[in-house]
């Protein structure tokens, strides 16, 4: 079962690597350019798991643990397929 | 040998057929397939055919340029290994060697700049670290095209953030490098890595096959379908739509290749290694071949038990792989469990994949099928060896024709126009980027001295390195320009007070096939082999990187040359920035010109005339001068003259001074015309450096100059505000506040390539 | 006194730590393999600098998990002094042994270069034989120091910043800040004070030879404190 | 118009981060997990867009002109609403 876990800054935290990106892309010459947030995607592979919602419990736990840092970070979690 | 007939392969299922355009295809001429097929006495497999195709590049097999390169002194007192191993390596007493090579990664830095330039740095280590040598530096020289064009600030963004990705992570501190900017870059960058390290001299390990019955060990990182033909690759030009080519780009991992040095560091500690090569250029192929061909063995592999990232690879695939942090080792038999407990520590995988044996063949088996089995030699020694046409370039004269440039007039502007120019400018954009002071041996850093100089570890005794390059000079003129970076290699090692030791090279060129490209090879090789013999400097590593172009634009001719230098104990070494009182003296003679200067292509965007020429006896002086002055304390800074000429270096040792020294002032005994003044204070020369010393000490200066035949001049003071220049007449040709020197300098790099500036030092 | 610098796979200022502590200041130092569970026998462990597990996902945040850590945290949380150098301080937060979190820095690119430090709280363990400014040299992409407002009220209530970026002359001005930290935060300490966190290399500058030994100041009060208390 | 750009390792291509986050979960105790990639996502508001297909299409050209680096790297894009 392969499930996608989504790490992003929280609100209220400075997140440079998106400024960094909205500056780009208006030099690139894009306008009307809004909040730029850049967070991390991790895909996992559970091999020995079959059930969705067990597989989502267990993301949830490796994200709480290791994926994500619940200072300035939110997570989230979905089944790929 | 044994007949070739000996050996036979199987072609696999699923093989493509060998036709005339797969040959082609793999760059062997007919005339080489011919000779693949009197060597076999038969086809080839297509694992064979890929084999032989990157064994046969010009990359690999140095087809083209090994008869030259043969022609560069190579020996010495204090040579411990030479050209032909994965480094090379000099003796600087207390029982220790210094290791070293530069090596280019121009073509996958063009193609993706920060995986390029971090493999790049990831290659050279591993040839530095494969001797049992612990790198304790590195370096590089890197070319881009003009600063305006669209493309160079995200290839200098992403060049120097590779380089730093990777050396950072590793640990290992960047202290040095060069770089330059010219529109013949346009389309094809350079990136020339150079790493240093330290060998205790009687444990340097080879990459020799020996002992029939040894074990054959894979170490490090698993196999991908990485960079398969990248070794082909670096042999052919960049076509228009050359972006095809991308998948071949390689990542690299510089945490995994940080506990493969330190496993292999502890290995190499035991009795366990009989060789060790690392996995570059053709991978698993080449590091196999060339072990077996140093050792005059054979060795057989079976390509099935080689730890692999995908599934599903064919024994072509994984041969010719160039995946990152892989090393071969031949372990002494029996002893392959130390090898497995050590990269196991490590986390790191080691597999025994195959032995040595003693028919000269290299044989691949794939489930006890063999796949390719080749005569070692035919892949080695008896790779194709070209004499290729050599023709004088039809323009070469219009080149040197000394160019009509018109005094500018302003000598101020000029100086700041040119302390500005991104090949001038301040590097600190660059150089706070690397970490350059891990490890604790950085004494001089960058930017403050004109080489680094480090500790030795084990030794009172210092190192100073430095890389250096030119290739407008050596594009006007071939043979002198390469001299003149020899000359200015070694130079720069005096003012910080070493002897040059030992030397590697990267010869950047463009495509060999053209006789103009082959007489511009030529005659640079020969310029770099008269500078070593003159500087008695031994060549002991180097890599020649061909088929610098894009479309018709050929690279300029850029040799590269990086030097190590000896500093004895209980000297202290020489910055280059002034101090707040004492004498400025300039040492030699200066013969200004401004053919192919940096005043003549920024100013007068001209890139014409004779550079300057290296007289060795002088320029020999000079550097003999200058080490002796620095033993004896007798200076208080050191800096050459190079580009930008007499009144660039000085302004760049009063911006370096930081504020100690408010200012200072001289008189250059030149006429008053303009023309003359633009000349004597822009103009290059080899063969002079600026040096301050304390007033009280002048005199003694001065005698110890006329003692060693090194001409000297007294023409100024440190003190008072700004930089002042006075002709000959007393009039004053230049006057400026340190403090607009400074910003021209500190801003220049940033701005004129659209980098985001870093904020002033603190 | 007994300096124990943990290796982690990609640690690459352990060396540095172990020469400093051990050649320059005379003490006794041994490097902790990372899958070591023991610090009986050390008196000051030391988290070096370095690329742990390469800096990939977070600074720190794989090392957090080695092994030895439970060891770290059982010997902090009794009273021994710990300090986090760069990556190690990464590791100390990740572990929860100090609040807050190091961010990229705020320009996004890697320093690597000599700062000034002002002594924000003279009285630590660690800054009881500092002058009132360092030199510190940095060299890190993230050290952007963040906590919460509540967090950095309480840090700064109970002193526990120990130092602040600032110019030569000790003025702490946004532009002495290299990488964007809140309050220039460049280094702090648990409430007990025993274990510190810097982004800074001190064992970078505390020999001559190097240009500056004002770092040294750091571990001679450390030791001077250990001695102290013994 | 809020857009989500995924931007992930080619495949084939070397993840060393991925490796990293694996070797880092089966330390903390998790078993049965096969492969993991890191990549990046990036949350972008774009204000002028109220087009899905307009503010997609726009996105695509972000993302191929600076968010990824197609050499060893893809992307996806979707609307996040
Ligand atoms: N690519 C680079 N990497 C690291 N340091 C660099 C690089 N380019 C220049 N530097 C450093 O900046 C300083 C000035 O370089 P350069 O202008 O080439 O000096 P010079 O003309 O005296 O040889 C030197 O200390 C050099 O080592
Ligand atoms: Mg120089």
């Amino acid at each position: 079962m392969r499930i996608r876990v989504h790490v992003t800054p929280r609100r209220g935290v400075l997140d440079p690597q998106g400024q960094a990106v909205a500056h780009g892309l208006s030099n690139l010459g894009f306008s009307g350019l809004g909040e730029v947030r850049v967070g991390k995607v991790v895909d996992l592979e559970l091999t020995s798991e079959s059930d969705p919602e067990a597989a989502l419990a267990t993301a949830r736990k490796m994200a709480s643990q290791l994926l994500a840092n619940e200072v300035v970070e939110d997570f989230s979690v979905e089944v790929l397929g | 040998m044994n007949p070739p007939a000996a050996f036979s392969a199987d072609p696999r299922q699923g093989d493509p057929a060998i036709t005339d355009q797969l040959i082609a295809e793999h760059g062997l001429t007919p005339d080489e397939y011919q000779k693949v097929l009197g060597i076999l006495g038969r086809p080839p497999t297509w694992t064979e055919l890929g084999v032989f195709s990157v064994m046969w590049s010009e990359h690999c097999s140095y087809k083209t340029s090994r008869r030259f390169l043969k022609t560069l002194p190579t020996e010495g007192e204090r040579v411990l290994q030479g050209p032909g191993e994965n480094a090379g390596v000099v003796d600087v007493g207390d029982g220790l060697g210094v290791c070293f090579k530069m090596e280019s990664h121009n073509h996958p830095s063009f193609i993706e700049p920060y995986q390029g330039a971090a493999t790049g740095v990831g290659g050279i280590l591993r040839d530095v670290f494969t001797m049992n040598a612990r790198p304790i530096a590195l370096l590089n020289s890197l070319r881009f095209g003009t600063p305006e064009h669209p493309r160079t600030s995200y290839l200098v963004d992403g060049v120097v953030d590779g380089i730093a990705g990777y050396g950072n992570c590793m640990g290992i501190p960047t202290v040095g490098g060069e770089i330059d900017f010219n529109r013949c870059y346009n389309g094809n960058i350079l990136v020339n890595a150079m790493a240093v390290g330290i060998v205790p001299a009687d444990r340097i390990f080879r990459g020799i096959a020996a002992g029939p019955g040894n074990p054959v060990l894979y170490v490090g990182s698993r196999t991908g379908r990485d960079g398969i033909h990248g070794a082909t690759m670096a042999s052919d030009s960049f076509e228009e739509g050359g972006e095809g080519r991308r998948p071949t780009v390689q990542v690299g991992d510089p945490y995994t290749e940080k506990r493969l040095l330190e496993a292999c560091m502890e290995l190499m500690q035991q009795d366990a290694v009989i060789a060790i090569q690392d996995m570059g250029a053709a991978g698993l192929t080449s590091s196999s071949v060339e072990m077996a061909g140093r050792g005059g063995t054979g060795l057989v592999l079976h390509v099935d038990r080689i730890p692999r990232r995908e599934p599903g690879m064919t024994p072509y695939e994984c041969l010719l792989s160039e995946s990152q942090e892989r090393m071969l080792i031949v372990a002494a038999a029996g002893r392959e469990h130390i090898v497995e407990e050590v990269f196991t520590k490590w986390d790191l995988e080691a597999v025994v994949v195959g032995e040595v044996t003693d028919d000269g063949c290299w044989r691949i088996l794939e489930d006890g099928q063999t796949v390719a089995a080749i005569p070692v030699l035919a892949l080695t020694d008896e790779a194709p060896n070209y004499d290729r046409p050599r023709e004088k370039p039809a323009d070469l004269k219009q080149r040197q024709t000394t160019p009509e440039l018109s005094a500018h007039g302003d000598c101020a502007a000029v100086l700041e126009r040119l302390l500005g120019s991104p090949g001038i400018a301040d590097k600190r954009w660059v150089y706070r980027q690397y970490d350059h002071m891990v490890r604790l041996g950085t004494l001089e850093r960058p930017g403050d001295a004109d080489a680094a100089v480090l500790r030795l570890p084990g030794s009172k005794r210092m190192l100073a390195v430095c890389v250096d390059g030119n290739s407008v000079h050596v594009k006007l003129d071939p043979f002198g320009g390469a001299q003149g970076i020899i000359a200015e290699a070694c130079r720069n090692l005096a003012c910080t007070g070493a002897q040059a030791i030992g030397a590697t090279d990267c010869l950047n060129f463009g495509n060999p096939e053209r006789p103009d490209v082959m007489w511009e090879f030529e005659q640079a090789v020969l310029g770099l082999g008269e500078g070593l013999r003159q500087a008695h400097v031994p060549i002991v590593s180097g890599n020649v990187s061909f088929y610098n172009e894009t479309g018709e634009q050929s690279i300029h001719p850029t040799p590269t040359i990086g030097m190590v230098g000896l500093i004895e104990a209980g000297v202290s070494p020489l910055g280059m920035a002034l101090p707040s009182a004492g004498s400025l003296v300039l040492l030699g003679s200066p013969r200004p010109v401004l053919g192919g200067s940096a005043y003549a292509r920024v100013i007068h965007d001209s890139e014409q005339g004779m550079p300057p020429q290296v007289y060795w006896s002088e320029e020999l002086a000079l550097h003999q001068l200058l080490r002796e002055a620095a033993q004896r304390g007798l200076l208080l800074a050191a800096h050459d003259l190079s580009e930008g000429g007499l009144a660039t270096s000085l302004a760049e040792m009063l911006i370096s001074s930081r504020g100690k020294a408010s200012g200072c002032q001289i008189q250059v005994p030149c006429p008053p015309s303009a023309e003359a003044v633009e000349l004597s204070l822009f103009g290059e020369t080899h063969g002079c450096a600026w040096v301050a010393v304390e007033d009280e000490r002048r005199a003694e200066l001065l005698a110890l100059c006329q003692e060693m035949q090194c001409r000297a001049t007294a023409l100024g003071s440190i003190g008072g505000e700004g930089l002042r220049i006075l002709d000959a007449q007393g009039s004053v040709v230049l006057d400026r506040s340190a403090e607009s020197l400074r910003k021209a300098f500190e801003g220049g790099f940033a701005e004129s390539i659209g980098l985001s500036p870093c904020p002033p030092r603190v | 006194m007994r300096f124990g610098i943990v290796t982690f796979p990609g640690s690459n200022c352990d060396q540095d730590a172990h020469h400093v502590v051990s050649h320059v200041l005379g003490h006794e130092a041994r490097f902790i393999w990372h899958k070591e569970t023991d610090l009986e026998d050390v008196d000051c462990v030391i988290l070096p600098g370095g690329f742990s597990y390469g800096d990939y996902l977070r600074c720190g945040a794989i090392a957090r998990f080695s092994p030895i850590m439970d060891a770290v945290v059982r010997f902090a949380n009794e009273g021994g002094y710990v300090i986090g150098i760069c990556n190690g301080f990464q590791v100390l937060t990740e572990t929860g042994l100090l609040p807050g979190v190091l961010l990229r820095n705020q320009g996004l690119k890697f320093i690597c270069e000599d700062t000034r430090l002002v002594v924000a709280n003279g009285h630590s363990p660690w800054t009881v034989l500092c002058p009132e400014t360092l030199v510190a040299p940095i060299a890190h992409a993230e050290g952007c120091y963040f906590a919460s407002p509540e967090v950095i009220g309480q840090l700064e209530e109970q002193g526990r910043v120990i130092f602040r970026y600032a110019s030569s002359r000790g003025e702490e001005l946004a532009e002495s800040n290299p990488n964007g930290s809140i309050n220039n935060i460049a280094g702090i300490i648990n409430e007990a004070g025993n274990v510190l966190g810097m982004m800074p290399h001190p064992e970078r500058n505390s020999e001559t030879a190097l240009g500056d030994a004002s770092g040294a100041a750091i571990f001679r009060s450390i030791i001077h404190s250990f001695e102290a208390r013994a």
